[in-house]
């Protein structure tokens, strides 16, 4: 068993999807003799060779349109979007095609694609490659919307998506890409796509978050211990289709949660999760849930991204706040 | 900034569009026609495909009249289009149509029922029964979108290393799209198996071409991405369908993609939603009556010996009674229950899901 | 005064900015000659010619990419995107471009324009006719995103997003185009647009909507009355900012709310609001907040359309769950 | 199938590709030069600013190299179309840039400095203080993006009937774009006065030309939209600066736009953060070196008599004394508050997100 960074651990679980399935084929941009501009594909082009490891033009709707009319013919494409700001002009066809084509034709067609782009800030990249769109794919129905946050999930969680016979889009947190090592088996074994992931327990709090703010919802959690708070902290993972069973089973224990997440606020995933909890557990509830999330605002370039950013301070207050309630 | 004799430009590609046409607008040969044309059965084929096109479009918009079906394109004038296209093709090809290729999607096994429940509003239509056509793409709204959908079935094929080809169904409008412009980037870049056919039928809804483009033709788009072009007299069935045979052999062989398009005019308005004396001069439409395909190539068959008017009577006959068939059973066709929403939504409903169906099965049927 | 439809009311809005400001210039499909696909710019190629009224080619993207360089420039761009399918590759620019141009030259340029679409189902359109995605929008900071309920706030808040010095997005809900009338004075006023408005008071429970949903909204509160419930309406009008206060304030009065919204629920904007609820008004709530709304499917051809929308007895299902709560 | 004697074909348009160079790659001309070429001063200020490039770009790159600078991207051996292009432009014209020309947005007006701090993370520096760029575009980091902005400022240009151009720089990479395609077709149908320049640098990161199209040239992109097109030599300014003359005075004389692609190629890697020893040959760069624009001009202006080696010492001492100033001013930059995230939103705040700017502003001083 190696330990792999997160973007080993995305390329262990690519070559094994190509391996195991003749009709896996990658698409992107670089992906090819380059390697990806995060060398997610590394080495994947030289062994696979280029019938299965497609280097494309520039063009992102092109890779959209081209999966799910590769998908419709049976195959299993697996595109890369180099970063989530380039996603736009493939919402068209994530909308409007993927994701309705097996329901538009009542089962005849169906697209089996997986879109694969970064997400999040904290990485120093220029404009438009630090963003955070998960609710806006989280709201087209017949998609499903994943991101993993170690290098374990990550491979489970890809092998699943590119197994999956739906469309999904497959969130890679940048900022963790090299960022943490684990112990990761290749054994071909997915994860399922629809279930949070209890990271730790607990009973006197609730943390939820998912991709690369679980670094610091982890961090808050052990702070908390330290002073003699409880938190569980889950995992999201799966943003769509979303497993509120499990949020909702843990607040009802605890009684008070915190949502965190990176993108902005307003109409982000944090307020589907808070809306479901006061639907489902409000008599458990012993305060408000409070979102710690991305301000407002266009994401910052380097010099500001991080002010915009839950950073444990505002996740910790938000806890204190939520602890102190009523 | 003149030009100096020894001028610094020099001349480092040139381009031509050719135009295809077999049939002048009374049917006479001009040029001498494709060996399909001697063959009597096939040319019988084509022209009873035509005329099916025409009926079946007119019983379409009878049962709009009278609030029996929603909103939906005619092909009136350009009949030859779907049935040169379709004709040329075969069976393991994939079509990928636009919203105004009834006519082809029939030729090669939907059922005009099947069209008719599409487009009385119920995606069921596009679920049809004969495996022919179980590759074919449903019909595209999203103006251009299939461009892409058939780079991408054709890649497939081409990875596949299979000796069949995609062909898509575009409007003149259609080639202002990005999409389609990226497809034909695409289709040359890798050399897919594709066919482009354009219907410029000389309008997009209200625009006409001369508004949607300054290119002179648009053959030339194809250019941009480096496929073989070529122009066809849409209303010669002849040029289409030779036009078809050429590309699509070409992308057989590994020849690549074509862009061919298709020179027509729209004669009823843009669907059954429109009215087009709002912006165009009918005087101008009953001039182009004249050039209508279905009589030019009426007039080539009786000219050849390959059709009659008894053959006339029975075959309207005939298609008359097809197309009672086909409503009644279009009409006969039971309601989809609501729950048919969620149960194709993914390829097992997610349980996420399952109270959402189940408050939509109750309210359905209380 | 004249008793206008909402598309006419669209038409008077239209006129009224092209009389008043010459760098009002409106661009679309089939709106010139033609009028548009439904009649919303009738009469005003005619009346202010082909130099304020530009008929496009068929290319979405292109809209949105010259609305933004034309608004960079000074002018105040008013696209119509036929429909909201069709809005999808204006994303790119929405997102990326229009709402971050000011920001992104810290106001050196700015981005004036506004999108006009239709919103919603009910009118047995084909497919991609029919969709309701205002919490998409919602999500990208640097924009509003404003939906009328009826003529005179059609008037009156479409004056105001032209005249806005920022990119709005305007929702038409189709099935209100003309379904009902109301007296419009064509005074040039134009409404706020960071306001809900309150259609009609109450103080035993409050129900939210917006755009076509009124209809039914305000159906349900008269059949309430009728068992002596007193219902307060609330139109959100403007999506994004949205007028927590209003609600919340209404809310804190009746401790319980409906939310009701076509779009698919999950991540849909009715989730910010029960979100924002339960932030700020917890110890008022008498029950869960409750959300009705179109189900997490592909908008579903005419056929079966009516029957994701939330029905009137629908939401009366949900008021008698959260009237009978606790 | 085979063609018959009487081809059924007639050709309906022609097109040909003019390449424009007017110095060989030893500074040589090979053609009457333009008139601009007698201006001395002209010439040496243009001369000057592709040195400027050059030494700029080193700057920058060992800025990053040292950790004080984000990742971006130089124009090494490009340094003639930046130049080309700016120098043809009037103020009042509006370049809308990708995001390797600062070379242009330097000579329009954006210091360097300012530059500097938008690399170095911080949008600040889209907001130049000279008034002279205050239309300008800011960089386009989305590739292709700008065409469209491009075509719209052209627009209002043209609907103000302004003697204005909009000026817009792009990728060879950038062509596959569908929106620089659309940008195309609507300059072309809407007569704007618009110049797309394309740099053909010969790769769009790893992606060689070959494997993005199949199309033989990029200018025949323009053919799609019915708009003029033209090569040139990238790499002889020029080429670049007379086809621009030429293009933008077609552009404010109401002849609509011009694509002009010029060849040239990417001396460096991609930008600071790419390694391209991983997909192309270091032979072939250092071939490429013999056909350095720096070294042709250089060549030429000796042999002219408009420059010598004194004048090349002064100038780079000159420039490096300058780029000090810029990298001390860069250095010195005050940091950006939090709140300046907030406060170029909207044109005024929305009362609804003042207490996320609360916060920030809290936590930022806290
Ligand atoms: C992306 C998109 N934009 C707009 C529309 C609305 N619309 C439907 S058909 C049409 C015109 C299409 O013209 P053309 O491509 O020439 O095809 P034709 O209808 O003439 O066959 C338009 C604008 C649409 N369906 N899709
Ligand atoms: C829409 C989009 N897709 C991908 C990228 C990532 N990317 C940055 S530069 C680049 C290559 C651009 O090549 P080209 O247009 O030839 O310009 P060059 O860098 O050679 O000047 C790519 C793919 C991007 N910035 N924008
Ligand atoms: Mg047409
Ligand atoms: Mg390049």
């Amino acid at each position: 068993m190696a330990e792999l960074t997160l973007i080993q651990a995305v390329n262990t679980a690519l070559a094994r999807a190509l391996q195991d399935d003749p009709d896996v084929v990658l698409l992107g941009q670089d992906i090819g003799m380059h390697g990806g501009v995060f060398r997610a594909t590394e080495g994947l082009w030289q062994r696979f060779g280029g019938n299965r490891v497609l280097d494309c033009p520039l063009a992102e709707t092109m890779i959209g349109g081209l999966a799910v009319g590769m998908a419709a013919e049976g195959m299993k494409p697996v595109a890369e979007i180099q970063f989530l700001g380039f996603l736009y002009p493939v919402l068209d066809n994530l909308a409007n095609h993927a994701s309705r084509l097996r329901n538009r034709t009542r089962g005849r067609l169906s697209c089996p694609l997986t879109i694969r782009v970064t997400h999040g800030a904290g990485v120093n990249a220029p404009e438009h490659h630090s963003e955070a769109i998960e609710s806006m794919l989280a709201h087209m129905p017949g998609l499903r919307v994943v991101i993993p946050s170690s290098p374990s999930r990550a491979y489970g969680l890809l092998l699943a998506a590119i197994r999956d016979p739906d469309p999904v889009v497959f969130l890679e947190p940048t900022r963790l890409y090299r960022g943490l090592r684990e112990e990761v088996l290749d054994d071909g074994r997915a994860l399922p796509l629809d279930t949070c992931f209890v990271l730790r327990e607990g009973s006197d709090i609730t943390l939820v978050a998912w991709g690369a703010m679980m670094k610091e919802t982890l961090e808050v959690a052990e702070t908390l211990a330290g002073r003699g708070i409880s938190a569980e902290v889950i995992d999201v993972a799966t943003i769509k289709p979303f497993d509120a069973d499990t949020v909702v089973a843990s607040v009802e224990r605890t009684g008070r949660c915190v949502i965190v997440h990176e993108a902005a606020r307003t109409a982000g995933f944090g307020a589907e999760i808070a809306a479901c909890l006061q639907e489902r557990a409000i008599t458990a509830l012993l305060s408000p849930i409070e979102r710690v999330t991305g301000y407002d605002v266009v994401t910052p370039m380097p010099k500001l991204e991080r002010r915009t950013m839950p950073s444990p301070t505002r996740i910790l207050e938000a806890c204190d706040r939520v602890l102190a309630w009523g | 900034m003149a030009q100096t004799a020894d001028s610094p430009d020099t001349i480092v590609a040139t381009f031509e569009i050719r135009r295809r046409r077999f049939l002048d607008e009374n049917g006479v040969a001009i040029a001498e026609l494709p060996a399909f044309g001697a063959d009597r059965d096939l040319m019988r084929r084509i022209y009873r495909g035509m005329s099916f096109v025409r009926l079946y479009d007119q019983k379409r918009v009878s049962l709009q009249r009278t609030g029996r079906m929603g909103t939906s394109a005619t092909a009136l004038g350009q009949e030859a289009i779907p049935i040169g296209v379709a004709s040329a093709m075969r069976e393991e090809d994939v079509l990928v149509p636009a919203y105004r290729e009834d006519g082809a999607q029939i030729w090669r096994g939907v059922r005009p029922e099947e069209m008719l429940i599409y487009w009385g509003g119920d995606e069921r239509g596009q679920h049809p029964a004969d495996p022919r056509v179980a590759h074919d793409f449903p019909v595209a709204i999203t103006v251009g979108s299939q461009a892409l959908h058939a780079a991408g079935v054709a890649n497939a094929m081409r990875l596949r290393r299979q000796q069949r080809v995609a062909v898509t169904m575009l409007g003149d409008g259609a080639t202002s799209k990005g999409d389609v412009y990226e497809a034909i980037n695409v289709a040359g870049a890798w050399k897919l198996p594709l066919v482009f056919v354009i219907s410029n039928n000389g309008f997009a809804i209200s625009t006409p071409i001369e508004r949607q483009t300054a290119a002179e033709t648009l053959a030339q788009k194809g250019l941009a991405g480096g496929i073989a072009v070529l122009q066809a007299d849409g209303n010669d069935v002849f040029a289409v369908r030779h036009a078809m045979l050429e590309a699509l052999d070409r992308a057989r062989t590994g020849g690549g993609a074509t862009l061919i398009e298709c020179l027509t005019y729209r004669l009823n308005d843009h669907n059954t939603a429109d009215d087009s004396t709002r912006y165009r001069d009918p005087e101008e439409v009953k001039r182009r009556w004249a050039y209508c395909p279905m009589k030019r190539l009426g007039t080539w068959m009786r000219a050849a010996g390959h059709w009659s008017d008894a053959d006339e009577e029975a075959m309207k006959a005939e298609i008359a009674a097809e197309l009672e068939t086909a409503v009644e059973r279009y009409l006969a066709h039971p309601a989809p229950e609501a729950t048919d929403m969620f149960d194709h939504l993914y390829a097992s409903l997610p349980r996420q899901y399952a109270s959402q169906r189940a408050e939509a099965e109750r309210l359905d049927h209380g």
